[in-house]
Order: structure tokens, then C-alpha cells, then sequence
């Protein structure tokens, strides 16, 4: 909580993947510093100068670099990330961030199942734990391949990288899913923990998934955020019979604990 | 430009350094934002409202944006009583601004309790009594529409408590005045106003209400005119001292509430686009009274030019 | 894709040939926006308010800019209800779409008079009752704001013509729905929720209110999400036609109000920020009914998914 | 009335002069062709993408070119102006216009009397005067040198310009109205009209001078306005005992109208 900073940070790149992908590079060194994986930052005002759009958006954060910058990968979906994709390199954006509480492993095999934009939180992961020197496999899956951000780099450090797309335009075609229960039923399980982000539906079959193999999950979750710190009570869901603030007690949950 | 600006206010009996509250229900227990803003600078925090018992709130989603603000119906979420004073007031304690606490009840009865157990809790510097909650021994209609059930939760706080209180009042009423003049009536320290419009938004597509609890409370710069008109007619009635509340999110809000009668202003959603936006109105506001060679921010109170 | 969908609508007896209106006093008497937009091919053109003499209206300045919004006090400026029917009546005469003439007065019996006399008068297709006005013979408060006077005033204007008779109601009232219940019993066709909402602001450097008239009604998106929920209680809880205004500046505004419980929709301020507002209402809507198979915009009216 | 179209503008050219003065270009031949010197556009909405700020601006026209090119002058005094400021060729923007009564001049002496912005609809008058071969003299005051927009082209074209500013960086050091007292207490007045354009104080002045000189004025007025099309009733004045709407019985009055 205390590491948390409300900042203005010049965005240093913007890169566009198809028409509707975006990852931007923030300079935001006590941000990007401080964030772990499965964290987010709550991105806005989308415009200073007027009060309409009114809220910041939750963003996960995608990646960090030694250079104290901050990735983040945005899908273009209602009008704020609309909005958030047209920006350009120089501008000055607000954050504040990193916020909530994110993925813990200490696992030696990282499974991870990203869905869509999902991929996002994933991505952060990946790259800290092959620092640790662990392994890890990303099944990514998403509608069409032009809705699919460049992984290369995270190939080229050792993470191994499947895709799924609905329309089979590249990987496999279908669902991420389907690569997850292939690979959960092919490969032996025990010290993996499986780490998803995504829509609802993929998450709940993630869920059938490992708890049919007997396999750990994390999920981070999506809810409508208006504060992003744990103020506002807004983001709250009924959890194990408690309600807990995504943006505070998560956005990441141990699957146990939000499907059991 | 004249000398350092004299900011402190006076509601009733309660004193703060600085006119600029945070509202309640947008600040959580202040500890949310430490570090992401200078919590200190506060003139005081307004808590999250508190009942007597713990409460889950209502079905997600609870927020939804809209033109120049959002709706909300968090409901009543909030660590009760117990739970406050326990793990929520020891940390507020040593923040040096005051701590309002709001609350909140089904009955009379349950106001009138809250007031007692808080009267002796230190660190609690005022009560801010919330009557925008359903009246359950009444069919449900809110304490803050009909102004003598307003006036006797108002007198049962009072009864209760000689630490400064302020009574909300919601906008959703024919005649807000009426119900000031019926509240003032049981001699608190001043009132609140707003609180948020009833509102409601629905997914066009879907046909889905935007909030599970299908409607909730409207906030933001969307409802700053209902807000300031509500102050000014309030403060041309009664006497009594005025906290402004409702779509503020500059110094020149915070200004425009203090011209139309307010002693002091409550940043609420505002926090949420961006944290520090209380302690700019603080710096802003203390920019322009000295600008305009104002010694006191007291001065400024009622000051419209009509 | 079906085929063109049907866009009639019916609020009461009157059938307009789709349910997008301009709302009263946002639109002047039609021929203002003549080609600036295509008014011919409006649902219904809903005039400025006419009261029985011709009036001057509020002191500048009427109208000012508020987040995501504006407050007018324009107050009552029109010509007269000689003056309407000799001078503007004409060529709303001569365009295809219907029109509401919007109906003021101070008093009961002035309503009334209104009422008799444009039910006579050809080119007139509906009355809309603006009971928002100051109740002169009762201290001012206004028709809207008490479930009996806003019926008296109902039944005065039902008493005097067969013509479609919608009352326009007040959202500054504890419960739009007493209104609403108390005013459907005289029989009128349907209801118009909101009018605008009481609001005020100041100019924070000078102190000075941005309206001559001090107060004003607030308008714009900035209320949709009160006019929302405003409509869809009201749906919920009456047997009656509703017309939808507030904020209403897209389509997907349109489809929101309609799924609320309205059978027609007003487009208002939305006009001034870009005149073909309501023109583009009408073409989205159409194409969202096509696009979602719905064959008639009767079947989507109060479609809203609990 | 029916002259006047809502459509929409590609922004031709953004000249800048100093920092709070900003002169636009917009093609938009349906405008261009129907306008006549006093009448004004509905600028907006500002920004499309939000409801905030919500108005449009009304904005007098400045020139207008053989091209069917719309000339607007813009000083940047609040919020919205300062984001038309910002605005960047290219950019696609709604106008509707012209709307309003301009100035009816037949007189062959046309003295011009123009405060800050408000020389933008005395430079078409004078365009247009000149044109016809009428003589004018435009005088033209502003805060200092820099709040002034460049008039070398209508001093080309035969206009003789005479400039005042408070600070006296350029022309004579005081008020326009200075100028104005001398000019006509200099030259024989009849058969002239003089045409203002500015704020209240000075128009007031501008009055004066004329009716002591027994000179025929005529003076665009401002007022706040939501719809500028006459509809709204909102910028209603009462002139001569009479509500007048300013965006259609004006902006351009006699100055008996108004002040007597
Ligand atoms: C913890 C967290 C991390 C996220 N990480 C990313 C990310 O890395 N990249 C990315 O592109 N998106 C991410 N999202 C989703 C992103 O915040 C939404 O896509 C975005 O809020 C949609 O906003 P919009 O302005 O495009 O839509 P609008 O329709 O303009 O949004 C209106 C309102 O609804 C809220 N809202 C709409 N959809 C969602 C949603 N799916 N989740 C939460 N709030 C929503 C918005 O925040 C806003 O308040 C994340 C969401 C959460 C909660
Ligand atoms: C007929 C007419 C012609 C005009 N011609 C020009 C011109 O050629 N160039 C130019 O720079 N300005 C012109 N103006 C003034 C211009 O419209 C205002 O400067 C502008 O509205 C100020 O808006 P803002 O967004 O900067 O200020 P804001 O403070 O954002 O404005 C808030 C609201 O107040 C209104 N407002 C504020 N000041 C004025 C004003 N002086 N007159 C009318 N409305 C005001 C705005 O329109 C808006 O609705 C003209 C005004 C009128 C009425
Ligand atoms: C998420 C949220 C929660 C709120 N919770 C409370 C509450 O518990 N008690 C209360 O009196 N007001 C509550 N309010 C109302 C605010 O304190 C304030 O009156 C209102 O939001 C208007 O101010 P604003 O426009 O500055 O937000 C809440 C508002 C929001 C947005
Ligand atoms: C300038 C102006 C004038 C209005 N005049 C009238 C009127 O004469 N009679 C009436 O019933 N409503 C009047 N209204 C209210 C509108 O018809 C409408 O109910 C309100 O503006 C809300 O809709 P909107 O948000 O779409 O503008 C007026 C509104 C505006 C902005
Ligand atoms: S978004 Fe406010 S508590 Fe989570
Ligand atoms: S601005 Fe609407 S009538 Fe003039």
C-alpha cells in the first residue's frame, strides 16, 4: 500500500498492434520499480481538460524495464481505451500505481492462460520468473491473430509460447483452453501453478481444468474499479462468503477461493 | 498578493484548520490513500459511513461512469462499529487532520446508539449523521425526505453526543430548505449538503442496468449546480453552518461553494480521477484568497454578488 | 438485419410516425432550425411553452455552461397564444410532423383557458402541460412539486379538449412517482419525465451568479442517468404512456430511455450542441432495431433486463 | 434563416499571433458563399468525443475567401476558446452558419471601431466595402501589440488602419476611443457610418462620440448562447423595451436601438 505513487509520466513509445492493440511505454521509474506482477495502475484523467470521460481506467501492468519504464497493453473496447489508443509519444499521462495485490509463485513451473488482453498481467510474470530461472509456458488465446500483441521477445528469453485463436488464423484453432487441458492431461503437474487472466467463461473453465488435475490456480480478476485503492468499496465481490475488493484483496485470487 | 491566508473554519463547534473535507464513501479510512497524497493537509476526513453491525454492501457492479460523473449504490459496505474502532480508527488517529465519522442506521434507535458509543471514543472529532438510508420501521422511505423524521434522527444524535455534529441532507427532495430548517431545529453544529441524485443508467445493448443494485447515488461535476443551489438557498434561510459537497474538483469549485454559503467543501468523487485533487482545492483556494487579499477564508463565505 | 422495423409509437391517443420529439423550449417553433436539419422528418416538434399573454422572460444572462451540461432561466419569453397561432402556428402548419404545443399558465383556471382555446385550433396535434411554473395563487411553489395541485391543473387542461393531453413533470419532487400516480388519474394521454432540474452557479472570481435569474434548470447529459431512473420508476409503478427527455444526445441514449419504459423519447438541449441531434437519434435507433431484429420500437419499451 | 447550413470543416490553416490570438481556415464554401459581414458561426461541439465543455461557441466571421474558405479570429480568453486554440490543420470540425443580422452599410465613409477580438467582423465589413469601392477607416485597439492580428493586407487593399493599445507598444498609446473622438472631430462626418465591435465599455463610448457628432453607428453585441439559431430564447436582451434575440434579431444593432 505504501509503495503505491500518483504520478505524471511522459509516454516515451506508443506501438500498435492491428487496429485495436496498443502498448504504451510510460517513463514511471517509482512506479515501475515498485510493481510486481498482477498489479495494475489506474490510468487518467483520459483528458485533463475535461471531466468527460470522468474515471481512470484499471490497466494491468504488461511489463517493466531496467530503464524504470512501464508497459502497459491496451485493448481498444469501450470509448476510454478508444480514447487512451489515440494518444501519442510526449504526452504527459497520470497513474497512480502499482495497485492491488498480485500473482505469488514460488513454483518451479509457471503454466500461464491468457485470454485476450489478459495476456497482459501474464506477460510481467513470465519475464520475472525466467529471471528466477524458472520455466514457464504462455497458452495465449484470442479472436484473431491481428488482435494478438508480438511475444517474440519473451520466446526469445526461453518462455515457451502457444496460440489459440477462435478464427484459426495462427495456433491452434479454437480455444486457449483446449491447449490448456491438452497440455495439463499430456505433461505431470505437481509443482506448477497455473496463472490465468481473461474473460469469465475462460476462467471458469481454467478452474474445471485444474481442479480435474489437481493443479494450484491463480486468476485475476476484472470488475468496474472507480478508486483503484481499496476506498471507494465499489469493485467488491461476494468471495468465499466475504466481500472483498478486487483492486485491494486482488485483482489476483487463488482459483480456489473465488470458484470453490 | 497579501500574507499567508487564514484557513481555518468553524462549523458549529467543530474547528479545522483548513475549510477542505474529504467525503464520505470516497476516501475509505483514509489510510487507502496515504502516500498517494498529503492526507495531512486535510482540514478533516469524513469516513466512509458506519453502522452498528457489519455490512456486505450490495451486488456488484456498484460503480458506473457517466456524463461528468458516476452512480454508485455501494450500500451500507463497512466494517461496523466495532470493526472501525478497532482496526480503522487507530490509524486515523494519528493522522493530524480531524476524523468525522459518518453514520448510518436502520432506525432511530440505531443513530441514537452509534452517537453514544462514538461520544466516547477519542479520536473521533464529529459525527456526520447520513439520513439518505431506507427508514426499515417505515416502509422504506429514507429519513432525509420527510424533514421531521430527518429533525428526529437529528435530535436523537444530538441527544446523544456533545462532539460536534452534521447532518446530511439529500438533494432528493421537493424542498431542501424544509428540511434544513426542520433539522436545525435539534441545534447540531451545521449540515452537509448533498448527498448523491438518485439515478440509474442501463447498457443499451444489453438492457442491463449498470449497477446490480439497478439504481444508486449520482456524484461528480455533473451534479456541482444541484449542489451549489442547494447551499445557497439553505444558507439564505437558516442559520446554521454549511458544509458544500457535490461535483467538486477545483479550487474554483471549492470557491463557487464558499461564495454560496459554505463554511467548508467535501472533495468526493473527484479523489477517484485524481488523489490529490483535495489538497489542490487546499493550495488553490489559499492562492486566491490571497490574490484577492483575503485574510481569512471566513470572509469569503456567502460572498455572491446578487 | 431484418427489414425496415416499424417506428410508430403511441403515447395515448396520439400516434406519431416515430417516437423521436425535440423538446420544448430547445427547438423555438420549428422554422429556427429549417434547413439546418431535416425537422420534416421528426416524430414531433414540441414548441417553446405558451402561456395566455405574451411575456418578456428572465434578465440576461439565461443560459450557462455547466459539466456536460447547461442552466437556462429563460424563464417564460413567448408570444402569447395569439401570437403562437397567428405568427408561428403557420408553418408548423405546413410541416408533416406533429405538433405538442407546450402549455403554461399561473394559474389553474389560465391552463385551463389554454387548453379550451387550442382545442379548437387546427395544426395543433397534442398539448404538453409544463406544470413546473410558479403556482401564483399558492405561494409560488410550483404545480409540479404536490401530487394534488399538479392533478388539479391535469384535470383543469383534460376537461377542455379531446386533443392528447401529455403532462410534463418536475424532477424536484421527493417522489416523481406520487406525482406521476396522482396525475394519470384525470386521464391524460401520457407523461413527459423531466423537465429540468434546480440548479445554480456562480462565477467564481467575480461572485456574481452566471444567471440573471440567480437559479436555473439544469439540462444535458449531466442529468441523463436522473431522467433514467426517473422514467423507469414511473413506468414501473403507472399504467401510462411515457415520453423520455433529459440528456438524451445519441441513440444509444434513445434506446436506454425506451428500454427504461418510454414509449417516445424528447431531444433537448443536445439540439444546440449540433442541430441534427435528434435527426441522428432517429436513423440510429432505426438501424439498432433492424440490426437486433426487432420489428416494431413499441417491442423494445421497457425492455429491460432484471 | 434558410441561408444557414450545419456541416461539417476540414481546418485549412492555424496561424497563431502571439500567444492568445489564433486565426483559423476552414473550407466550408456553403458558409463562406452566404455570409455577410456581421454574422457569426456556431463553432463545435469543441470536442466531439466528450460532452464537456457541451456548447457550441459563437464566433463572428472574419473574412471569407473566392475559394469558399471561412476565416475566424480567435482570441483565447476561457476554456473553450483556449482548446480551439489548440485545435491543428486537418482536424474536421462542425460549424453552423452564418447566422444572425449583420451590418447594413450604404454610406460611401464606413469608420471602423474594433476592441480586441472584436475587429474580427469589421475586417469583413471592410473587405467588402472596399470592394465596392466604398473608403474606410478601421480603427483598432487592443491590450498590447501582441493581442493584435495582422491587417497588412486589408492596408493593401486601400483600408487606412490606425491602431491604439493600453500599453502603447504600437500606435497611439491609450483607447480606440481616443482615436475615434479625434477622427471625427477632425473630418466632416456626413455620409458616414460607424460600425463597432467590442466590449461594453467601449461600445458605450463609441455611442457617445456619435451622437454628440450626430453619426450614424451600428455595433455588433455579445451575449452568452446556447443555440445562436434564435430557438432557445436564451440570449434575449431587452433593447428598446423589446425581448431581442441577439443571435437573430442581432448581434448587429443601431446604436440607437441600444443605447437610447
Ligand atoms: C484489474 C484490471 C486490470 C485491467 N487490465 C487491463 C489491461 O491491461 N489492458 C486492457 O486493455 N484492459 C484492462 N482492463 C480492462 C479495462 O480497464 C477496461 O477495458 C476498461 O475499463 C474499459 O474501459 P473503456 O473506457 O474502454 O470502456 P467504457 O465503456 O468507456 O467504460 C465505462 C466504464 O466501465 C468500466 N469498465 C468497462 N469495461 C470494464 C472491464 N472489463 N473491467 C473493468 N472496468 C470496466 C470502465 O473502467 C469505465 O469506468 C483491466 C481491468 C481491471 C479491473
Ligand atoms: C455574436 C458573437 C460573436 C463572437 N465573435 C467572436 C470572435 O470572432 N472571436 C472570439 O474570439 N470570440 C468571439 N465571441 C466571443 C466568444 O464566443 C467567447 O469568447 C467565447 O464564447 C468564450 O468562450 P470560452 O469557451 O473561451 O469561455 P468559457 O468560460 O469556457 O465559456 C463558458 C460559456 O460562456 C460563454 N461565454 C463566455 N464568454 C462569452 C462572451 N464574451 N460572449 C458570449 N459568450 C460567452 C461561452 O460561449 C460558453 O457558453 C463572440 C461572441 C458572440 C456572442
Ligand atoms: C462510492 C461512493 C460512496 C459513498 N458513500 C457514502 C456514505 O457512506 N455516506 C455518505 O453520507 N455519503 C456517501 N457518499 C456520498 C458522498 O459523500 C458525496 O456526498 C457525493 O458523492 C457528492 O459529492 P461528489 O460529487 O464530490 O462525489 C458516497 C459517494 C460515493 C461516490
Ligand atoms: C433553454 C431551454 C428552455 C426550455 N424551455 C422549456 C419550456 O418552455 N417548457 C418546458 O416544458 N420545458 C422547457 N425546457 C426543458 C426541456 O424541454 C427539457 O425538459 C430539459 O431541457 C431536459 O432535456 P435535455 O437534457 O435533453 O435538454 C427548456 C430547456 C432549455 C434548455
Ligand atoms: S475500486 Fe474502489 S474499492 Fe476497489
Ligand atoms: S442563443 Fe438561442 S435564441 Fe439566441
Amino acid at each position: 500500500m505504501a509503495t503505491a505513487h500518483n504520478i505524471t509520466a511522459e509516454l516515451k513509445q506508443v506501438r500498435h498492434f492491428g487496429k485495436d492493440l496498443v502498448l504504451l511505454r510510460l517513463f514511471a521509474p517509482s512506479v515501475a520499480l515498485a510493481a510486481t506482477p498482477g498489479q495494475f495502475v489506474m490510468l487518467g484523467p483520459l483528458d485533463p481538460r475535461c471531466m468527460d470521460p470522468f474515471l481512470c481506467r484499471p490497466i494491468s501492468i504488461f511489463g517493466v524495464t531496467d530503464e524504470g519504464e512501464l508497459d502497459l497493453l491496451i485493448a481498444a473496447a469501450g470509448r476510454g481505451t478508444r480514447m487512451i489508443s489515440a494518444w501519442t509519444e510526449g504526452l504527459r499521462v497520470e497513474l497512480t500505481g502499482p495497485l492491488g495485490h498480485g500473482f505469488e509463485s514460488d513454483t518451479k513451473n509457471l503454466l500461464l492462460v491468457g485470454g485476450g488482453v489478459g495476456v497482459a498481467p501474464l506477460v510481467f510474470l513470465a519475464d520475472t520468473q525466467l529471471a528466477k530461472g524458472r520455466k514457464c509456458t504462455l497458452l495465449y488465446g484470442a479472436a484473431r491473430s491481428e488482435m494478438m500483441v508480438d511475444l517474440q521477445k519473451l520466446q526469445d528469453r526461453g518462455c515457451l509460447v502457444k496460440l489459440a485463436t477462435d478464427d484459426g488464423s495462427v495456433g491452434h484453432h479454437g480455444l486457449v483452453t483446449d491447449l490448456l487441458s491438452k497440455h495439463l492431461s499430456a505433461s505431470h503437474s505437481h509443482d506448477t501453478l497455473v496463472a490465468a487472466c481473461g474473460p469469465s467463461p475462460m476462467l471458469k473453465e481454467v478452474w474445471r481444468n485444474c481442479s480435474e488435475h489437481g493443479v494450484d490456480l491463480q486468476v485475476s480478476l476484472e470488475n468496474r474499479m472507480a478508486c483503484g485503492t481499496g476506498a471507494c468499496m465499489g469493485c467488491s465481490l461476494l468471495i468465499s462468503g466475504k466481500a472483498l475488493r478486487v483492486c485491494k484483496q486482488g485483482p489476483v485470487f487463488s482459483g480456489g477461493e473465488v470458484f470453490q | 498578493m497579501s500574507p499567508t491566508p487564514d484557513m481555518t473554519t468553524h462549523i458549529g463547534k467543530l474547528v479545522l484548520d483548513n475549510p477542505v473535507m474529504v467525503a464520505s464513501g470516497t476516501f475509505g479510512f483514509g489510510e487507502e490513500y496515504d502516500g498517494l497524497m498529503d492526507v495531512r493537509a486535510l482540514g478533516a476526513i469524513v469516513t466512509k459511513g458506519i453502522s452498528l453491525e457489519p455490512r456486505v454492501g450490495n451486488p456488484a457492479p456498484r460503480t458506473a461512469e457517466t456524463p461528468c460523473g458516476m452512480i454508485n449504490s455501494v450500500g451500507l459496505q463497512n466494517p461496523g462499529l466495532r470493526g472501525f474502532v478497532e482496526h480503522k480508527l487507530p490509524w486515523l488517529k494519528e493522522v493530524p487532520c480531524k476524523v468525522v465519522v459518518n453514520i448510518l442506521g436502520d432506525t432511530v434507535e440505531e443513530y441514537a446508539t452509534l452517537a453514544r458509543e462514538l461520544d466516547g471514543v477519542p479520536g473521533v472529532d464529529a459525527m456526520e449523521v447520513n439520513i439518505s438510508c431506507p427508514n426499515v420501521e417505515h416502509g422504506g422511505m429514507t429519513f432525509g425526505s420527510d424533514p421531521q423524521t430527518a429533525r428526529r434522527v437529528a435530535e436523537a444524535v444530538r441527544a446523544e453526543t456533545d462532539k460536534p455534529v452534521l447532518v446530511k441532507l439529500s438533494p432528493n427532495v421537493t424542498s431542501i430548505v424544509q428540511v434544513a430548517e426542520a433539522v436545525i431545529t435539534a441545534e447540531i453544529d451545521g449540515l452537509t449538503l448533498i448527498n448523491t441524485i438518485s439515478a440509474m443508467a442501463i447498457d443499451y445493448a444489453t438492457g442491463k442496468p449498470l449497477l446490480g443494485a439497478i439504481t444508486g447515488g449520482l456524484s461528480g461535476p455533473a451534479i456541482k449546480p444541484v449542489a451549489v443551489r442547494a447551499v445557497f438557498e439553505v444558507a439564505r434561510a437558516c442559520e446554521t453552518s454549511i458544509v458544500g459537497c457535490g461535483g467538486i474538483a477545483s479550487w474554483q469549485d471549492a470557491v463557487e461553494f464558499i461564495r454560496a454559503g459554505a463554511s467548508a467543501v467535501q472533495v468526493g468523487s473527484a479523489t477517484f480521477r485524481s488523489p490529490s485533487s483535495a489538497v489542490r482545492v487546499i493550495d488553490g483556494l489559499r492562492g486566491f484568497l490571497s490574490h484577492i487579499d483575503c485574510s481569512s477564508c471566513r470572509e469569503l463565505v456567502g460572498k455572491v454578488n446578487i
